[in-house]
């Protein structure tokens, strides 16, 4: 017996050691919970923050730009050209200024002296076009786009010339482009290009601890570029995927900022005194639309018919849980040239084909379809876009339409829309990603070959106008063209936008200068309390 | 001929003698009762549900369960009662289907398994391989590579716990086969199918029973499992870990959203698994012949 | 010769379940002095085996309950004493030897360890000494010490069973009860154990009840007899009232029912019928059903013990109305 | 006793390669393309082409196999397609958090499972053994992931008493472990009092009896010691049943542990990833059934003299049993 209870005793010291060896790595976790508590004396200088998923790796130019990556790595590299939210004006970063050449083919850009990286560099032309170089051999190239690097040059030390293999204007919102990042050229040549053991940025913060899977911590940069900043001395990236608990943390006062807390959670946050709400509109749109390869897609009616028949009102206050809004264009309207836009000379109306299920009706018969079709749905596995495609359901069977919903996971979805195009009907986002407009009329683009146009639309008239549209140098003129883009899609039913979608965050009560930057990545440099 | 109706005899005082004990167990006969409501409910779902599982109503979204609604509606005004009464089709289903392709593809390869010895060191060792991967982890990675459905999902965990259902073939089977009326079957020229479908099969139902009844259980919460990490069923076919995952995000306002789907999981469960412990000790005394 | 050791009178146990109530005893009384040795004989499903759980106290409750009856053992009833006391006993004074050996001994325990726990439970001995008085009880039984360490699954059932009997002999009881010792072990290792149960007795001047349905093993061992049937004495008397003058019907039928090698006969003489079933006994005398004897009366009353001589008594109205030996 | 552990350990490695074989083909099959997951949608089909030649994913079914085994034989497991580092890195760092949850949850299972198991024996059909008994076929028939739910609802949402996500605090650690624990204990609790109920039936306990044994030392040093052996067995595939079950409670709970890297892996398309976790788990699983197999001898001698015996292969009773057992 003496003998069991011997092993059952070393048994237990087996896992009480196990026990004690796992938990020495997570020590920073409990700082960052002891830190919202013990702040009362001094003015608390740091701050964790509820992040919906890991950062993917740390490689700013060819890593991951998912969203909740790039909201870590915004913070720690910098670009040059800095997009504002919502104005989507674009602003100096790095760089102080820039100017065009007569013919819009060389771009001159002056950067701001005195900028320091992590590593103790500062940061000069040549470091610029080595980023720039580095982007161009990157998977993400298209920051780069119809730059001729080769040419470029530096004329001294602040200043520097991208010479363009043409007109190109949607190369000012591509230096804005997340990872057209400015890095130290000697650092990244020390390290060999292993961006996890470089720290060469220029951003607020350089990189503290990072436990994959579990959180990431800032700490702060004494020689940022801009003084007095930032007032943080060290952030916390705590990784909840699960969405509810993100929002708890920060009313059980875990953690200060919540990041993309649900539609369910508004209620409770708007009442609670001790959570501010940070709610914004981002710039895509969610669409439905239609395999446009197929024949009873490609007559416009079906299409048309298929708009009228949803009632994105009552859609989104069914699936959206009160957050984002039912669309007000093909493009929301806080993108330039977007003719949603209530003051633009070429604003019409959302929805174009208004909710009306006899017409509707009508438009099937007409087209050859009066007792419906069936067809498959494929919705992905994003809830809200579920919870819209059994809402569609519902109302396409009310035209005799029946629908199949399926809805797979990620990665077959991806498959099955842009290798396969083995679908009926889908949904998908619609963006000016990187704050241009061209970056949303390529969705329409037949020659696109980014798996934007997903639709598989296609129209030479409309090809046409892109590409006019993206060469075009004088800005009013580029509106036009931009405008008949949007009016274009909008006629043919190319797509259906159904809800436009809105970043919402919490944060406690007594954090100031909470602003949210491009690419939905709030900017913590302005964070104090 | 003679022997066969003896044989039925047989059969009939071994049923009859089970039942017996089954009836001595309380709660075993409260999980069978339960069992049944769950059926005929299952069956008869058109009929017993007050709106369809999809009737959609967008001016009632996320009431709390009153009368009209009793079980309360969800995010797309959905009557939960309806969804949960149809959703009974689609765990019942899963449970019984998976045990079934479990039951078939482990029952031939254990009964071959004990046949033909040639084969058996084969199929079990690889049985063995598919064992050391946890259950639950085999069933995911078939759904991922078959694609989510509710056929698939059904595949995957009766495919998962294929290797289980042979191991127990293969052990009934064994110790059956040694028995001497299986010998004199065999003896005066039974072949060997012959002898597997007459005499071996019936004789090694009781513990293929029991594990079969527990594996639903385990069939149905696994599937509910899956459909809750995403690799289930498609909406908005009210499958109950579906449901719950969905209501998952309502979990603060609308606590019915998942505690009931939940609810309903765990009495059928409940009942599956008395009933299975109530058949395993109302045959134990013939286990242990 | 004459100083009683157990007193047994009007022993009556029964189990209670929620089906049947199961009178496993009725009325057992019985006496044995100190030295003595009693064999009671019976069918299985008797009581007897109910009736040496009842001495040592284990008749297991629920279901079993003790209805009436004492057990007086050294002048006292072991049936008032408490739990504690009655622990003090069981092991010390009076020990028990199980029917089979093979499941008797812990199996994931040394043996002699298993000695060891019973010296160490009822003398105030070191644990050391606890082990060479463990060691030297398995060599008493012809077990080598050095086997000592060794677990039950190493040694044969006869091995087995000179374990328990060390087990059993290790305190030196006053009393031991030996129920069916050799019934689950070979022809030839029953006699070498029963040899040695016997040289032991004589040895440790222990009073023993041998529990068996083997006359044969009763002549050897013991000087008196009980025969039960349906948890009742129906005759007892000292060997040689029993062996050579059996009254009873059913005493007679068991004799009749051994094979004869000196009178070869074709045939076994069987008793007719089964033994009756306890949860549902007849009336009258219990052996009714199966007597060749049985008349209207045996069928009524209750059948009181007749006392045949000062040692012999039996339990049957019809006492010498019948041929013995037929 | 060693030659039966080095037999033991050399079989792993076949089970291994197995496993990785096994889990290869049926994710070999699987739609979506790693690439489209990892590079995002502006991935041009050159950097595809280079990515996939990167990280191995050209080439036929048996090139990629071949490579496969080449790998595992240098212990590489390969590299994670999305995070592009080698996979063992994250498995080690995120293995020590699902180890530690499961530890503490296995300890709970095991003192509660243990303690209500005997009680409930002990006193059979007591209310006690009634109560734990039906509590304990509730915790079997609970969907783990609905009680964590439920937990979060109750102590986060509605008591405000426990964080309810993340890991490192004893705060944090107390749901998941609860979670995961209580649905072991139940298990172990149910073979505890069948196996106690068993055992106190078995004749050796009357003899222990028939010496005056005090009743708590007879259940402790004769019953308790023989019922063991199945709850050895129980506790086992209990160790290899939580490290499934944590797939759930890591989910739930947002914990960076196996489980949910698995998750994320598959719907990432991170084959390399959940090959490695798949592979890992396996690992965990066959020591763990060796460790159990050599706790074993310990409990019962005759287990001892088996493996000492020459020719002990794999155990196929045992493993019959655990075949039965398994997800319980």
């Amino acid at each position: 017996m003496k003998k069991i209870i011997a092993l059952l005793l070393a048994l237990s010291m087996i896992f009480a050691l196990a026990a004690c060896t796992s938990g020495g790595g997570t020590e920073p976790a409990t700082d960052g919970g002891e830190s919202t508590e013990g702040g009362e004396t001094a003015v608390k200088d740091t701050l964790t923050i509820a992040h919906k998923q890991d950062m993917v790796d740390k490689d700013p130019i060819n890593g991951s730009t998912t969203n909740a990556t790039i909201k870590i790595k915004a913070n720690v590299y910098e670009t040059l050209i800095e997009r504002t939210v919502p104005e989507s004006e674009m602003k100096p970063l790095l760089a102080e200024s820039w100017e065009w050449n007569d013919d819009y083919t060389e771009l001159t850009v002056h950067i701001k002296s005195g900028v320091k990286t992590h590593n103790g560099g500062d940061l000069t032309a040549e470091d610029c076009l080595f980023s720039l170089q580095k982007i161009s051999e990157s998977s993400n190239n298209s920051v780069t786009e119809k730059m001729d690097l080769a040419k470029s040059y530096a004329v001294d030390d602040t200043t520097f010339v991208i010479v363009m293999e043409e007109t190109y204007m949607p190369v000012i919102a591509n230096l804005s482009y997340p990872t057209a990042v400015m890095f130290d050229k000697e650092g990244y040549e020390e390290a060999n290009g292993d961006w996890n053991a470089m720290d060469i940025g220029t951003g607020a913060f350089q990189w503290g601890d990072w436990v994959s899977g579990d959180h990431v911590t800032l700490e702060k940069f004494d020689e940022y570029h801009v003084a007095g900043m930032p007032a943080i001395s060290e952030v916390n990236f705590k990784v909840i995927p699960e969405d509810g608990n993100r929002y708890i943390e920060v009313e059980t006062g875990h953690a200060d900022i919540a990041y993309e807390i649900t539609g369910v959670d508004i209620d409770s946050a708007e009442s609670n005194p001790d959570v501010v709400l940070f709610r914004e509109f981002t710039n895509d749109n969610s669409y439905l639309s239609f395999n446009q390869r197929e024949e009873i897609f490609q007559d416009v009616r079906v299409r048309k018919a298929l708009a009228m028949a949803m009632d994105l009102q009552s859609a989104w206050s069914v699936c959206m849980d009160g957050v984002g809004r039912p669309p007000v264009g093909l493009l929301p309207d806080n993108i330039t040239d977007s003719i949603a836009k209530s003051d633009s000379p070429w604003h019409v109306d959302y929805p174009m084909y208004a909710y009306n299920v006899e017409e509707a009706k009508k438009l099937l018969a007409e087209a050859g379809y009066p007792d419906g079709f069936s067809c498959r749905y494929n919705t992905g596995d994003n809830s809200v876009r579920m919870a819209y495609g059994e809402f569609f359901k519902n109302a396409f069977e009310k035209i005799g339409v029946t629908v199949e919903l399926i809805s797979l996971d990620g990665a077959t979805n991806n498959q099955k829309l842009k290798v396969e195009h083995d679908f009926d009907i889908y949904t998908w986002g619609i963006a000016a990603t990187n704050g241009d407009i061209d970056y949303a009329n390529r969705y329409f683009w037949s020659k696109d070959n980014t798996n934007r146009n997903i639709m598989g639309y296609s129209d030479p008239e409309m090809d046409q106008l892109i590409e006019d549209a993206a060469r075009e140098g004088d800005p009013a003129k580029r509106s036009e063209l931009n405008a008949k883009v949007q009016l274009k899609a909008l006629e043919d039913v190319a797509i259906i936008p159904i809800y436009q979608q809105e970043d919402v965050h919490c944060y406690v009560n007594g954090l100031e200068g909470f602003v949210n930057g491009a690419y939905q990545s709030p900017l913590l440099k302005y964070v104090h309390f | 001929m003679a022997k066969k109706t003896r044989d039925k005899n047989q059969h009939h005082s071994m049923v009859g003698e089970v039942w017996h004990q089954f009836k001595k167990n309380r709660n075993a006969v409260i999980g069978l009762i339960v069992l049944c409501i769950f059926i005929i409910i299952a069956v008869f779902a058109p009929m017993i549900a007050p709106y369809g599982y999809d009737d959609q109503d967008a001016a009632h979204t996320k009431i709390a369960p009153c009368r009209e609604y009793p079980f309360g509606t969800d995010n797309l005004g959905r009557d939960v009662l309806s969804r949960i009464i149809h959703g009974s089709r689609y765990s019942l289903m899963i449970g019984f289907l998976a045990v079934t392709i479990s039951i078939i593809a482990g029952g031939i390869l254990g009964v071959l398994a004990a046949f033909y010895p040639k084969l058996d060191n084969i199929i079990m060792r690889t049985m063995d391989l598919f064992m050391a991967i946890p259950q639950m982890l085999l069933a995911m990675c078939i759904v991922a590579a078959l694609g989510s459905s509710l056929f698939n999902l059904m595949l995957a965990v009766g495919l998962s716990s294929t290797p289980q259902f042979a191991r127990v073939v293969r052990a009934s089977v064994l110790s059956t086969r040694g028995q001497e009326y299986v010998e004199a079957a065999r003896a005066i020229g039974g072949s060997d199918f012959n002898v597997i479908v007459r005499h071996i099969i019936p004789n090694s139902l009781a513990p293929l029973i029991v594990q079969a009844t527990l594996s639903m259980a385990r069939a149905i919460i696994s599937a509910s499992a899956l459909s809750f990490l995403g690799f289930g069923i498609q909406a908005p076919k009210p499958e109950w870990g579906a449901m719950l995952s969905a209501g998952r995000k309502y979990i603060r306002q609308c606590w019915w959203l998942t505690v009931i789907p939940g609810l309903a999981i765990m009495v059928v469960v409940y009942a599956l698994n008395v009933v299975g412990d109530g058949l395993r000790d109302s045959l134990d005394p013939r286990l242990k012949k | 010769m004459s100083e009683k050791i157990l007193d047994i009178k009007d022993l009556s146990i029964r189990y209670v379940t929620e089906e049947e109530t199961v009178l496993a005893v009725n009325g057992i009384s019985f006496s044995l002095d100190k030295g003595e040795s009693i064999g009671l004989v019976g069918e299985t499903g008797a009581g007897k085996t109910t009736t040496a759980l009842g001495i040592m106290g284990l008749v297991p409750d629920p279901p079993g309950e003790i209805t009436s009856g004492t057990i007086e053992f050294e002048g006292e009833n072991l049936l008032e004493y408490p739990e504690k006391k009655m622990r003090e006993i069981r092991g010390g004074k009076i020990s028990m030897i199980f029917q089979d050996p093979m499941t008797s001994l812990n199996p994931v325990m040394p043996v002699g360890d298993q000695i060891r726990e019973v010296v160490l439970l009822h003398n105030n001995v070191s644990k050391a000494e606890a082990r060479s008085r463990a060691e030297e009880m398995l060599e008493q039984v012809g077990i080598p010490k050095e086997r000592y360490d060794d677990y039950p699954h190493q040694f044969s059932g006869g091995m087995k069973q000179r374990v328990i009997i060390a087990i059993a002999l290790a305190c030196s009881p006053e009393l031991l009860i030996a129920d069916e010792p050799t019934t689950a072990l070979d022809v030839t290792i029953q006699a070498q154990v029963l040899q040695l149960m016997k040289a032991l007795r004589t040895q440790y001047q222990t009073s023993m009840i041998l529990i068996t349905h083997d006359l044969g093993v009763v002549a050897k061992i013991c000087n008196k007899v009980a025969v039960v049937y349906a948890g009742q004495i129906i005759e007892s008397g000292t060997l040689k009232d029993i062996y050579t003058n059996k009254q009873h019907p059913y005493t007679i039928g068991l004799f009749n029912s051994l094979p004869d090698i000196e009178h070869e006969t074709s045939e076994l003489k069987v008793i007719k019928g089964l033994v009756p079933d306890p949860s549902n006994l007849p009336k009258g005398c219990k052996f009714n059903p199966r007597c060749p004897y049985c008349t209207p009366e045996c069928c009524e009353n209750e059948v009181e013990m007749t006392a045949l001589s000062d040692t012999h008594s039996v339990r049957c109205i019809h006492v010498g109305e019948f041929d013995r030996e037929a | 006793m060693l030659k039966f552990i080095i037999k033991r350990l050399l079989w792993i490695i076949p089970v291994l390669f197995g496993v990785a074989i096994i889990v290869f083909t049926i994710l070999y099959f699987s739609p979506g393309d790693p690439a489209l997951q990892a590079l995002g949608d502006n991935a041009s089909p050159e950097a595809i082409e280079a990515f996939n030649k990167d990280m191995g994913l050209d080439g036929t079914y048996f090139d990629r196999l071949v490579r496969l085994v080449t790998g595992l034989c240098k212990g590489d497991l390969g590299k994670s397609y999305k995070t592009r580092t080698p996979v063992i890195n994250e498995l080690v760092t995120k293995f020590k958090v699902t180890l530690h949850i499961s530890a503490y949850a296995i300890i709970l299972g095991i003192i509660l499972g243990i303690f209500f198991g005997i009680i409930s024996a002990l006193y059979q059909n007591s209310i006690w053994d009634t109560l734990s008994t039906g509590v304990a076929l509730f915790g079997i028939s609970m969907p783990m992931f609905w009680q964590g739910l439920m937990l979060i609802l109750l102590f986060s949402v509605i008591l405000n008493w426990l964080p309810p996500s993340g890991y490192g605090t004893w705060q944090q650690m107390i749901m998941p472990v609860v979670a995961l624990g209580v649905n072991s204990s139940a298990t172990i609790m149910r073979t505890t009092r069948s196996s106690m109920l068993e055992v106190m039936r078995q004749d050796y306990i009357r003899t222990a009896k028939a010496k005056g044994q005090k009743f708590s030392t007879i259940v402790i040093r004769h019953a308790l010691h023989n019922a063991m052996i199945p709850i050895i067995t129980v506790i086992g595939l209990q160790l290899s049943a939580l490290l499934a079950d944590s797939i759930v409670t890591e989910v739930i709970f947002s914990i960076s542990g196996v489980g949910r890297y698995l998750v994320d892996s598959m719907t990432a398309r991170d084959y390399a990833a959940v090959q490695g976790c798949v592979i890992l788990i396996a690992f965990v699983s066959a020591i763990l059934n060796l460790i159990v197999d050599i706790i074993y001898t310990f409990i019962d001698p005759r287990m001892k003299t088996m493996y000492e015996s020459a020719g002990v292969k794999l155990n196929p009773k045992k493993l019959a049993k655990a075949a039965e057992v398994s997800n319980g």
